[in-house]
């Protein structure tokens, strides 16, 4: 039981690490393009992360079956928008930031 | 069956609304539509004679009892208003069979009878319900309704005027709705009766104020009580004649009923006439309504947007008989109530005839159509007197018992500004006379023939009027017992 | 400080402050986008004070529906603002003051927030709703209960100002009025998502149909279960193209299927009301009456809910969709 | 009054920020988002009315004791319902209005019409 | 532990409630509001830990859903006005 509790503290701690540091990336980095690929990664994982240590501190199978159902939407449709937002960015030619340009 | 009656009459058009759809033709939906009103008529008959006979009926929907469940009430107080409503339902029935065809083609016809039930059952629902979320539920049926048929009307500007009444009529029912929070945070009830118990024994006399004043603001704008009134010129100018006859007839109506409702049995005279100066600002607006309203309505050039000035006007006339908390007034402003659906119906369903026959409702169009079309002519002209207040119709007899209660209760403000109105009445009435019959024709075409449906409801509201005029009787005591039935706490 | 108080307070100002980034956006679009993000964010609210069937339904109405209907409306109209003229200040703020100083007003006497000892709390109807109802009901979820039973004629009453929208959209932008079809613009071009979006599809209706009986036990109902099957419609018509939804869902079936859920919803009224009981009164549909016969008519209204306002909603997506922008 | 008034406090703000938009700004969809922003305020408010501290959601289980009250609830549900069904109305009139004028500001509309019927309402 | 999560939920929404505020141009906006639609996720999860009642994650699926539905909305409208009015 002590393991599952260390397991699932040491998961949530670092799903939060990832999200958190996605925020910061996402409000930090200097264009579309690379606060997307801030936010891109560390969202699904932090997601996941954190829908796993919940996983570990779940009793019933009801709320163990829904976590796993959020778990995979989110894993199938998280990249999905990513990719297609990064996409349609280029194409509507959203700038690039190049170094010793201000931010946008 | 019998003992469902209360809650027949609002199922029967709301039952019958999606048989419109799904009927798809002009003249089933429209049969449909008039049996669906003649049902709501038949059943606020038979209720009306037996609230007459044994008094107020309580309904149960759902076999549970209030506060539990929702309750229907029908009483004294509110059979006038149902038979206002579905009255005013068959008349537009039947002057639809002409006026729709003319004005909306053939696969949006349907859909117009479907917003007709909904709206009859929607006013009728909010006539009868004694809960008061039920109440703003029913409030939005017919206001949804309402702002999709006067969308349908024939020019583009009866859009943007559809669009402003939804804007307006959604914050005036979501004030409502705070009105109701507001309420039921500090009593914990919904149910008009248990409401009023608690309201009266609760000691938090401020979120108690607010909570008035937040339902009564709600709901005047509903009945387009001056200063909040903006919405109504656009939507009854705009919308096509069968609706304009219809609503003119009924929403603003049952909307000042709610405010009477709400105001006798829920909140308490005591309370809405004694500690808040509720009473004061009523005969203020009311005032002001009859004598500003009155003047707008000179200066309008459509007869259509004309009709609608003059019904603010006389819903200032209605709002001061109410506000005078008095039996007199109230039962005055039942009488007025009555008979000013029948007329402002019975021209509204003119102004529709002459749309028809001219292609217009522009004055400068009826310059010199007194002649061409007499009867028409005559029956605005008989109907626009009811307006101005001339013995023996029925004009009179509201405007003299609002006017006697007035003088009881010493308001000689407000009686002298019902009197500037009717003189003002008097100048826009003598406007459509003045073109009709002394000014040369504009046009040299010959009105196209009137369908019969639309000449005989115009004639027989006209002569409703009349007879509401020379006798009394009948409207006169429907309102007394309903002005006894609020103020004594008949529900 | 409890800990619900810090999230209930932090959320409530993100609401606040979002509304004032939107009231000040002139881009349209952008204050769409933030009007979907408020939802979410009202959405979390009602989480947290313990209403989740509302939750249920802000986050399907707010953030599915609602952006997707004002998103369609921008593509057909301008998306930027024009300068507020300055005399228009001056009116909405006096009316903003007055009735916002009326809400301080009675304020004052309002209960504190998550009182258990307020009017609200002490009413009879809360021991009935909670306690009696599951001997009367049998439903675990009350919400369910009083939506169903209890207050049923409300949910009449919802039901149809449902119809009556849909029939109003249908009304102003269906295929009767003269506007024309807009070319099938899609976003099949995007491999991935088309994938996804076929692998989706199925498991929404799945998960629509789950709602719609689940509702006694959890969150959920008709009403959710319509608006989630609806969502996963306006998924597929965004992806597919207007055409292809169509195809699978013919707009002439949508339109017998909004009068029949609404005609149901009557129609058990009627049932009841010639069984001898009153107006929705489930108890008369078994002979032995109580909570079986209430589970029956309550599952017959919540079936009835769930066609109108999945058809309703559809439709009206289709409606906006299929309208091609004028200029 | 206590210190839990802050919901109200909040929650009346935002009920005057979407006030204020719908009456201030002249752009058709631009009232209709401020319109739901007010609708929103007015649910959390009867929402708030609902909730009990240390409650949960009413939904029986046996192991949870206090619930918090489930009316406000239903009430809210009914309303949100007839809030979205006000808003597909209000967009569709807008979109109709957009065809007819070529404009959704209601000052552009205005003067549209006086141009081409030269009168007065 | 599950309260830090909490308070990392909500920071990480302060966060990109601000990007979403700054902007500039839709991009940026919707990626916002796409993370901050997956924050509601977890949030919905995480406080049903919290407030010891786990039952209600339905509602957390819906989230995903209708925020997956929302972006493809935004891409798939906006796309479509910039096309037109070419």
């Amino acid at each position: 039981m002590i393991l599952l509790e260390i397991l699932s503290a040491v998961l949530l701690a670092a799903g939060t690490l990832f999200i958190v540091s996605g925020a910061v990336g996402l409000l930090r980095f200097p264009d579309f393009y690379t606060r997307i690929h801030a936010t891109g990664i560390t969202d699904s994982a932090g997601a996941g992360l954190i829908l796993l240590g919940l996983l570990l501190r779940t009793t019933t199978w009801e709320a163990g079956v829904r976590l796993l159902i959020i778990l995979l939407f989110l894993v199938v449709t998280g990249p999905t928008a990513t990719h297609l937002l990064a996409h349609a960015a280029r194409r509507d030619g959203v700038p690039v930031w190049r170094k010793g340009h201000p931010r946008r | 069956m019998i003992a469902n009656l209360p809650v027949l009459q609002v199922l029967i058009p709301l039952g019958c609304a999606p048989l419109c759809v799904l009927l798809r033709r002009r003249s089933l939906a429209w049969l449909v539509f008039l049996m669906a009103a003649l049902g709501s008529l038949a059943c606020a008959a038979v209720l009306a004679r037996q609230v007459a006979a044994h008094g107020p009926l309580h309904y149960a929907v759902g076999g549970w009892a209030p506060p539990y469940g929702i309750e229907f009430v029908v009483a004294g107080y509110n059979t006038p208003v149902l038979l206002v409503v579905s009255g005013a339902a068959v008349a537009a029935a039947v002057y639809s069979l002409g006026s729709v065809r003319t004005e909306i083609d053939d696969r949006r016809a349907p859909l117009l009878y479907t917003f007709l039930c909904l709206t009859l059952g929607g006013l009728l629902g909010l006539t009868v319900t004694g809960d008061v979320f039920n109440a703003f539920v029913f409030l939005e049926i017919s206001s949804l309704s309402t702002y999709a048929m006067v969308a349908l009307g024939p020019r583009r500007r009866a859009l943007p005027a559809a669009f402003r009444y939804l804007v307006i009529g959604t914050v005036g029912a979501t004030f409502v709705l705070i009105g109701i929070g507001l309420a039921y945070a500090v009593t914990g009830t919904l149910n008009m009766a248990d409401l009023a118990a608690r309201l009266a024994a609760a000691d938090s006399d401020r979120a108690l104020y607010a909570a008035a004043v937040f339902v009564f603001v709600g709901l005047a704008v509903k009945a387009a009580v001056f200063p909040l009134h903006a919405w109504l010129p656009g939507a009854y100018g705009e919308a096509p004649s069968t609706v304009s006859t219809f609503l003119a007839a009924t929403s603003t109506k049952v909307a000042l009923y709610v405010l009477c409702r709400l105001t006798f049995t829920v909140f308490g005279a005591g309370l809405v006439f004694g500690t808040m100066p509720v009473g004061r600002i009523g005969l203020l607006a009311g005032g002001l309504a009859a004598v500003a309203a009155s003047a707008v309505a000179c200066f309008q050039t459509d007869l259509k947007y004309l009709l609608a000035w003059s019904s603010i006007a006389q819903i200032g006339y209605i709002l001061a008989g109410i506000s005078l908390g008095t039996a007199a007034g109230v039962s005055a402003a039942y009488l007025h109530l009555i008979n000013h659906a029948v007329i402002k119906a019975s021209l509204f369903a003119a102004a529709g005839l002459v749309l028809v026959r001219l292609g217009s409702v522009q004055l400068s169009a009826l310059a010199g159509l007194g002649r061409r079309m007499p009867w028409t002519f005559a029956a605005i002209v008989i109907a626009g007197l009811g307006l101005v207040g001339v013995p023996p119709t029925a004009g009179f007899a509201g405007k003299w018992a609002l006017a006697s209660a007035l003088i009881e209760a010493g308001q000689w403000p407000v009686l002298v500004a019902m009197l500037v109105s009717s003189l003002l009445a008097l100048g826009y009435i003598g406007r459509i006379v003045e073109t009709a019959w002394f000014r040369e024709p504009a046009s040299v075409a010959e009105p196209s023939g009137a369908p019969a449906s639309m000449t005989a409801v115009v004639w027989v509201l006209v002569a409703v009027s009349v007879v509401f005029g020379l006798d009394a009787a009948l409207p006169a005591s429907l309102a007394e017992s309903a002005a006894e039935a609020l103020l004594n706490g008949g529900g | 400080m409890t800990t619900f108080t810090v999230i209930n307070f932090t959320l409530l100002t993100i609401l606040t402050v979002t509304a004032l980034v939107i009231a000040r956006l002139r881009a349209l679009y952008e204050a769409a986008m933030l009007t979907a993000l408020s939802s979410l964010v009202t959405a979390s609210l009602f989480v947290l004070m313990d209403a989740v069937d509302v939750a249920f339904t802000e986050a399907a109405v707010g953030v599915g529906i609602s952006t997707v209907l004002l998103l369609g409306v921008l593509a057909l109209t301008r998306s930027r603002e024009a300068v507020t003229p300055r005399h228009r200040h001056l009116p909405a703020i006096a009316v903003t003051a007055l009735t916002g100083g009326l809400l301080v007003y009675a304020a004052q006497d309002l209960p504190a927030f998550g009182s258990a000892d307020s009017p609200v709390q002490r009413h009879p109807v809360t021991e009935v709703y909670l306690h009696q109802s599951q001997k009367e009901i049998g439903v675990p979820n009350t919400v369910t209960a009083v939506l169903a039973s209890y207050r049923a004629l409300d949910t009449l009453g919802e039901l149809v100002v449902v119809f009556a929208a849909g029939t109003a959209v249908l009304l102003l932008l269906g295929p009767l009025t003269h506007g024309k079809r807009r070319q099938n613009l899609d976003l099949m071009e995007y491999k991935v998502l088309r994938v996804v979006s076929s692998l989706l599809m199925p498991f929404v209706l799945v998960f629509a149909l789950y709602v719609l009986f689940h509702g006694d036990f959890g969150p959920g109902g008709g009403f959710q279960a319509g608006v989630i099957f609806a969502t996963g419609f306006v998924l597929h018509g965004l992806v597919f193209g207007l055409d292809k939804s169509q195809r699978v869902l013919p707009p002439a079936a949508l339109g017998s299927l909004v009068p029949l859920g609404l005609g149901l919803f009557v129609g058990l009224g009627v049932v009841t009301m010639l069984l001898g009981g009153s107006f929705l009164d489930y108890g008369t549909l078994l002979p032995t009456g109580g909570p079986a016969a209430q589970h029956l008519g309550i599952l017959t209204v919540e079936v009835a809910i769930g066609i109108t306002v999945a058809a309703v909603m559809t439709s009206i997506f289709f409606a906006f969709a299929g309208r091609r922008p004028t200029r | 009054m206590s210190g839990t008034h802050y919901v109200y406090w909040l929650l009346f703000a935002l009920m005057m920020i979407g006030l204020y938009v719908v009456i201030s700004h002249g752009n058709l969809l631009k009232k209709m988002i401020g319109l739901t922003l007010f609708q929103v305020s007015v649910f959390l408010f009867f929402i708030s009315l609902g909730k009990v501290e240390d409650g949960s959601a009413p939904i029986i289980s046996p192991e949870v004791e206090t619930y918090s009250h489930p009316l406000p609830q239903v009430l809210i549900l009914t309303a949100i319902v007839v809030g979205v069904a006000t808003l597909a109305v209000g967009l569709a009139l807008a979109v109709r209005i957009f065809e007819a004028y070529g404009t959704v500001e209601e000052q552009d509309m205005q003067e549209r019409d006086e141009d081409r019927h030269g009168a007065a309402s | 532990m599950i309260v830090a999560v909490m308070a990392a939920i909500l920071v990480t929404m302060l966060l990109a409630l601000a990007r979403a505020f700054l902007g500039p141009g839709r991009y940026n906006r919707i990626l916002a509001i796409n993370m901050f639609g997956t924050k509601t996720v977890l949030f919905v999860a995480v406080s049903g830990y919290l407030f010891g009642r786990p039952e209600f994650l339905d509602i957390g699926i819906l989230y995903a859903l209708v925020n997956f539905v929302a972006v493809i909305a935004v891409l798939r409208l906006t796309h479509e006005t910039e096309s037109d009015a070419a």
